[in-house]
């Protein structure tokens, strides 16, 4: 007792599917004894008709025509359920995003969406009711990146008294925001509104925390991940480490300063700034002097608290998680390749934009006073550009960065507050402000604080008697503009943050084309992923603000504590199961399976394989890979696979 | 080798097996058949000549509990090896006897030559039925043309000097496999539908394969999957041996024995050495030569596996 | 007696298939020299009449599958229904070239499908069997597989026959044994021949006296059983090549999910399948207790229910046995029991 | 009559492919009428027996298209599925089947345009040889 529902999705699918047509090829197909075409399938109404049309008709088995199966499936599922059917006893049949939407000529999708409403048929009356299975859950999460998404979720979800690993890359919590002099559109102190949360992350009960980490090895699902994370040496015992700072300035040992964006100088023992959480310091073998030349040992002399090992090394913690929150933050575009007529990086008052704001911050190298690199001398004339490796296909990056226009009217403000006889110019393609209050911040950089807005791209910038001549096109008055500054300031893009690529394919989360990591569904799902149990908090997921990246990590903790909230996840039925009485005893299945899921057991004549369903994830590979498919995946079966591959060609 | 130090090597081996798998010369077929000795005075009867065509691997998955000697060529040790990788039969309940093989004939050829059951004779290069002959590497079965396997990759003991044996010359130019090799797409879609209409599925490819044990459940001819339906037509008959030729991908050691069992004359061969050609071009793998080794299907290399193409 | 020229073989071939009659006769199998198979005569392509057929000619009135008939489902108006579409019956056929071996074990076909006192008809096999016209080659020579010289008259059995020619130089001696073989030679592609039909050939034997009655008891002696199918690999090549041998199955295969046939094929008491229950249970689980019901059918049971030996001493099981298999080694150790 | 010129069975697993090739629709990315998507867990549930099993049944082309190596959801999947496929495609022409009718290849979920591209060139490639 079949039925067939068609959706109209308004005009979605009706305008270039014949929805008439598919219900009435519907009618003839074997089994069916139902078939009608709803407006919308999924809104109440329509679900209120095909719970009557199950309840009237007697229905066993359903089709559903209509959206992409990962678009509703759920929601289907838990209408049949309610209508008394076992939910696994539907099939959804896509023929809004891989049928009306991608056709325009009406026979031919038509004739398309039959096809694969046969298919539909033939597959669900060869499927069997399905009981979907439990596993417990672990009643813990990751965070990894200790950014500000980082730093909100990993409390917000703490704070619902539900333990979490915080796990950082670098040697410090804070990351690109504890660089920060002031935020638009308020200009509060950045510092100022992110340190007290550190600290808060650092004396949380729920929180662990753990720097110098990276996440190395993904295995488990949704409820019951098992992650190793790498914590590596640092030379220094976190525990004894006081954060005195005698072993920095001791160390004779230069390094880049990573965290000032190379403003300033470091050593290779050091403690990124002096807010740093945790307060310790951390020795990069790099740079050390002891590492490279065999001889120094000078931190190890002067440490009063001992806390300075050389033979430390790497130690892999394999820890149990629920639930996973991505944070990895962004990094910056490196615009000297593809942008050679501004220097390719030869002129040291080229910088970009986050380098700019360690000039401007108090706690930055220069202390607050804005020198420029090359000799150290106040700039009066100052150019900002923007849209660097942003908005700009030449370079294979078409993506707004979301963020350049405001902290580029941000800086101007400041620059005007530290310097006020400066002059700042900014050459912008349009002024997007589109937040709250964002618009009137950046008229004000013009009207309160003097910035001079070109529209319009710079073609070129070179050197002339010690000042840059910026050359470019204004656009709106139709005019070559030459502007001789004494700092330019690039708004660079926004990319994901070094190895994200790579953590992405551990969790086995898509990424978009710029390499951000993909949202389940771009209205719907985002901050969940493909992967069932990973969620995304801020810029990993793309380009956005604080406010809109601390916002996103509040969701994602929302639905780390609500998973984590029930004791037991329901598991896919669709997993492999072992026809015994067939089974040769070769385990093929068990050689291919990425999961352990298939043991022996004892029988009459030997061995034979046993599907542990707690443990198969329902990936197939057994199957195939059994000569005698006496393995199969439950709901994916090969004759209901045959069978769809038969009706779908006849 | 003498037909003694086999005899001698059979009854060495029986002091600690239960039987011994080799071949005895039947006299109205006049060539060896398979034949298992239980008692020294049976292994008298014990023979190895180049009639010898037989894979006795076949035999081991199905004596599963005995501790089991056999006679094994070249060709025949790899099929042990990989029943052995695949953990089928265990290493510590069998002995090999390893023969020197100067590759085997075309028996059922030398029948259509000579007729059938007259005693065949395998000398000086000739192979001889009463009083007719002909030169033996006309008649050898494919896979002993070159054959690279002579010296058995699993012994434990040897009937003679299985190193001495010279390699038999590449085969004729005119063959069956030339043909099929200049044949267009097209025209090997038609050769197949015209070789599989005289296919009967009496499955001896199957059962005479060493390789292919799931027998009682093979998908050769279940429903449940339904690969291939039941009728016996060139379609469906194909379809069924597809599924045989993809289950030994990797698995194949190519010792001929679907070929040499189809009593309708099939050449098998031609899809499994295709097959395995394939596979070592892409995994530097050959079946059966290795105990350590791993069936190429299924596993993987990440770091080279995908420079195919 | 009347004789043909070997070389009006053909015309005699095309004057059988006239009427749209499907003539079977031996043929090299395309693309491979070792097989000789029954197959439908084509216009123009060579017979082979000196070699023996690997499989017997049985094909000509059991096909390997037969469609009994096709059905398709129907579903108007929620109303699903079932449509049969019945087979139409087939053709005449003439089989050529058929061994005495392959003729005598027509009547125990007969039989089964087709019993000469009454009884249940099979529509295809009477259909086929009744039209059918069998024109037998005579053996003056045979190889050491041979063995019908066990049963009756050996191979000067006219049985199953309709005309048997006899090969002598440059020809045959035509001898007709019912009246369709007495009206062929009555065409002038036969001459009269003043020759005697010549000798005919002396097979190797087995005792088939008692054996009824000895099997069944040694049916019990399971090591017997195993001892003597102990080379056999258990797949169904000896039954498909038996002229005797017919064990069915019938099943049911769609195209899609709405049309199909029901289909009758051959089947082998030697695959596992063919006694395996629904349960799982498998009363003859192993070789041994096949190969015994491969015997006990042959040359106890069937003897016993229809009166006739289900083996003819063609040889094909032996000659083509993949390992090596001999029904005469089995039979004699059965006897030396 | 029908109007569709060639018919291709596409077996794409569930996680990027299918997910790419609904992006491609989210996007509106025009393509040919010519495909027939199996969905399916992985490119590891994907017999090469289907495949054979689709060209027997008349189709023109098949495509698998999976999780690039090394984003497979299943971790390992598609590795397996690697293998299966490049055995299939070089064993097609000695089946009698044109290896241009079949194809396999990686779309992520993200890579919409890509899809159909593929698809695109795929249906241009199987009507150059059917």
């Amino acid at each position: 007792m079949l039925g067939v529902f068609v959706c109209q999705c308004g005009t979605n699918i009706a305008a270039t599917v014949s929805t008439d047509r598919v219900v009435q090829a519907a009618k003839s197909m074997l089994g069916v004894v139902h078939a009608e075409s709803i407006q919308y399938t999924c809104s109440d109404p329509g679900q209120r008709a095909i719970i009557d049309a199950i309840q009237q008709k007697g229905l066993t088995r359903v089709v559903m025509a209509g959206c992409s199966p990962r678009m509703h499936e759920t929601t289907f599922r838990r209408a049949i359920g309610r209508a008394g059917m076992n939910p696994f006893m539907l099939e959804m049949v896509n023929i809004r995003e891989q049928c009306s939407w991608i056709h325009s000529d009406i026979d031919e999708a038509t004739e398309k969406a039959i096809d694969l409403v046969r298919k539909g048929v033939a597959r669900v009356r060869r499927q069997k009711p399905l009981q979907a299975g439990s596993s417990p859950v672990t009643r813990r999460a990751l965070v990894i990146g200790g950014g500000v998404a980082g730093i909100q979720a990993a409390l917000d979800i703490a704070d619902a008294g539900i333990p979490v690993t915080l796990v950082e890359k670098s040697s410090t919590i804070g990351g690109n925001m504890a660089r920060l002099d002031k935020t638009f559109p308020s200009l509060d102190c950045s510092s100022c509104i992110l340190t007290p949360r550190m600290v808060e992350v650092k004396q949380h009960e729920n929180i662990k925390l753990m720097v110098n980490s990276e996440v190395e090895k993904v295995r488990g699902y949704i409820g019951n991940f098992e992650i190793d994370i790498r914590k590596k040496a640092s030379c220094v015992i976190e525990e004894n480490c006081t954060g005195c700072l005698i072993c920095q300035e001791k160390c004779p040992s230069k390094a880049p300063d990573d965290f000032n964006v190379c403003a300033g100088e470091s050593k290779a023992i050091s403690i990124p700034f002096s807010q740093a959480v945790p307060l310790v310091a951390s020795l990069r073998k790099e740079y050390c002097r002891l590492f490279i030349k065999g001889k120094c040992s000078v931190c190890q002399k002067v440490c009063p608290a001992g806390a300075i090992d050389y033979e430390q090394e790497d130690i892999v913690v394999t820890e149990k998680f629920g639930a996973v929150v991505v944070a990895t933050g962004f990094g910056l575009y490196d615009w000297k390749q593809s942008y050679p007529t501004y220097g390719m990086g030869m002129y040291p008052d080229v910088i970009n934009a986050l380098k700019y704001e360690r000039l401007l911050s108090a706690s930055g190298p220069t202390g607050g006073r804005i020198e420029r690199p090359s000799d150290g001398k106040e700039p009066r004339d100052i150019v900002f550009i923007s849209c660097i490796g942003s908005r700009d296909e030449s370079v294979g990056r078409p993506q707004c960065c979301s963020i350049g226009c405001m902290y580029m009217a941000k800086q101007a403000i400041l620059t005007k507050e530290h310097i006020p006889d400066s002059q700042s110019y900014i050459f912008y393609i349009d002024v997007r402000a589109a937040g709250k209050g964002y618009d009137e911040f950046t008229r004000r950089a013009q009207t309160d604080f003097g910035a001079i807005y070109i529209r319009g791209r710079v073609g070129k910038i070179y050197p002339r008697g010690g000042k840059l001549v910026v050359m470019g096109t204004d656009t709106l008055a139709g005019d070559q503009v030459e502007i001789e500054a004494d700092l330019v300031v690039l708004a660079t893009g926004l990319t994901p943050a070094e190895g994200a690529g790579q953590l992405a394919r551990r969790l086995n989360i898509s990424t978009d084309g710029q390499g951000f990591m993909a949202e389940g569904h771009p209205k719907l799902k985002p901050v969940e992923t493909n992967t069932g149990g990973v969620f995304l908090a801020g810029a990993c997921q793309g380009p956005k603000d604080i406010p809109a990246s601390v916002a996103q990590a509040g969701a994602a903790a929302a639905k780390v504590i609500g998973l984590l909230s029930q004791e037991e996840l329901e598991t896919s039925p669709m997993v492999a199961e072992v026809n015994q009485l067939k089974c040769a005893g070769c385990f093929k299945c068990r050689d291919v399976c990425p999961y352990g899921a298939v043991e022996a057991q004892d029988a009459r004549d030997g061995q034979v394989a046993h599907v542990i369903a707690s443990l198969c994830q329902g990936c197939g590979l057994c199957n195939v890979a059994c000569p005698p498919g006496v393995i199969s995946l439950k709901g994916y079966t090969d004759n209901q696979l045959i069978a769809e591959v038969v009706e779908v060609l006849r | 080798m003498s037909m003694n130090d086999l005899i001698a090597t059979i009854k060495k081996v029986l002091e600690e097996v239960d039987v011994v798998l080799g071949w005895t010369r039947s006299p109205a077929a006049g060539v060896a058949v398979p034949a298992r000795f239980h008692t020294p005075d049976e292994a008298d009867g014990a023979i190895f000549d180049s009639t010898c065509t037989h894979n006795l691997a076949v035999h081991l998955p199905r004596l599963k509990n005995s501790k089991v000697g056999i006679v094994a060529k070249g060709c025949d040790a790899r099929s042990i090896v990989q029943l052995i990788v695949e953990g089928e039969v265990s290493r510590d309940r069998i002995r090999v006897i390893g023969v020197p093989c100067p590759g085997v004939i075309d028996v059922k050829r030398a029948w259509r030559c000579f007729g059938f059951g007259k005693k065949i004779e395998d000398a000086g290069g000739r192979v001889h039925m009463e009083g007719r002959s002909m030169p033996r590497e006309e008649i050898l079965l494919h896979k002993c043309h070159q054959c690279q396997d002579q010296e058995p990759v699993i012994m434990d003991l040897a009937a003679g000097d299985v190193k001495s044996v010279t390699p038999p010359p590449p085969p004729d130019k005119t063959g069956i496999r030339e043909r099929f090799a200049a044949m267009s797409i097209a025209e090997r879609r038609e050769f197949w539908r015209e070789q599989f209409s005289r296919c009967i599925r009496c499955y001896a490819c199957r059962e005479a394969c060493p390789l292919c044990f799931c027998r009682d459940a093979c998908s050769m001819q279940t429903r449940e999957p339904h690969w291939t339906g039941g009728q016996v037509n060139a379609i469906e008959s194909e379809m069924a041996q597809q599924v045989r030729t993809s289950h030994l991908a990797g698995r194949c050691t190519g010792c001929e024995e679907c070929e040499r069992a189809c009593p309708v004359g099939i050449p098998l061969m031609l899809l499994l050495e295709e097959q395995n050609r394939i596979v070592e071009e892409l995994f530097a793998y050959r079946a059966g030569m290795s105990l350590e080794d791993k069936t190429p299907l299924l596993t993987y290399d990440v770091n080279r596996d995908g420079g195919w193409r | 007696m009347r004789f043909i020229a070997e070389d009006a073989i053909p015309r005699l071939l095309e004057h059988l298939a006239g009427g749209g009659r499907t003539v079977w006769a031996p043929r090299v199998a395309r693309d491979s020299v070792n097989t000789v198979l029954f197959a439908p005569w084509i216009a123009g392509e060579p017979v082979e009449t000196g070699a023996y057929t690997h499989l017997s000619a049985k094909a000509t009135l059991l096909p390997p599958t037969e469609r009994l008939f096709g059905f398709s489902y129907l579903q108007t108006a929620g109303e699903e229904r079932i449509e049969l579409e019945p087979e139409e019956p087939e053709e005449n056929h003439v089989l050529f070239g058929a061994r005495v071996c392959d003729a005598r074990a027509l009547a125990a076909l007969d039989a089964l499908f087709f019993p000469a006192g009454g009884g249940f008809n099979d529509p295809g096999y009477a259909g086929r069997r009744s039209g059918l016209t069998v024109i037998t080659l005579a053996c003056t020579t045979c190889d050491s597989a041979c063995f019908c010289s066990s049963f009756g008259k050996g191979p000067a059995e006219t049985d199953g026959s309709d005309l048997i020619l006899y090969p002598v130089a440059n020809g045959f001696l035509a001898e007709p044994v019912t009246d369709a073989g007495s009206e062929l030679v009555r065409l002038d592609l036969f001459q009269d021949s003043p020759l005697d039909k010549p000798e005919l050939a002396v097979t190797d034997r087995i005792e088939t006296a008692g054996l009824r009655e000895k099997f069944i008891d040694l049916f019990s002696d399971i090591d017997l059983w195993r001892q003597v199918s102990e080379k056999c690999l258990s797949c169904g090549f000896c039954a498909y090549a038996c002229p005797a041998c017919h064990c069915f199955n019938i099943f049911d295969e769609m195209s899609g999910d709405r049309e199909g046939e029901r289909c009758r094929s051959w089947d082998s008491c030697m695959f596992y399948s063919y006694t395996l229950e629904t349960s799982g249970h498998n009363p003859r689980p192993e070789i041994a207790h096949r190969y015994r019901n491969r015997i006990g059918h042959k040359f106890s049971y069937f003897p016993a229910n229809r009166g006739e030996i289900l083996c003819t001493g063609c040889g094909r099981c032996i000659r083509g046995c993949p390992a090596g298999v001999d029904i005469r080694e089995v039979i004699r150790a059965v006897q030396e029991r | 009559m029908p109007k569709t010129e060639v018919k291709i069975i596409g077996f794409l697993c569930n996680w990027c492919s299918y997910a790419g090739a609904d992006m491609a629709g989210t996007a509106r990315m025009k393509q040919p009428a010519s495909l027939r998507v199996v969905r399916l867990p992985c490119t590891g549930r994907v017999n090469p027996l289907l495949v054979l099993k689709a060209f027997r049944e008349g189709a023109d082309g098949v495509l698998v298209s999976g999780c690039h190596p090394g984003d497979c959801h299943y971790n390992e999947g598609n590795y397996y599925a690697r293998r299966r496929m490049e055995v299939l495609e070089r064993m097609l022409p000695a089946l009698g089947i044109d290896p241009a009718r079949f194809h396999y290849t990686w779309v992520s979920a993200s890579e919409g345009a890509k899809w159909a591209d593929v698809v695109n060139e795929f249906t241009r490639r199987v009507k150059q040889v059917i």
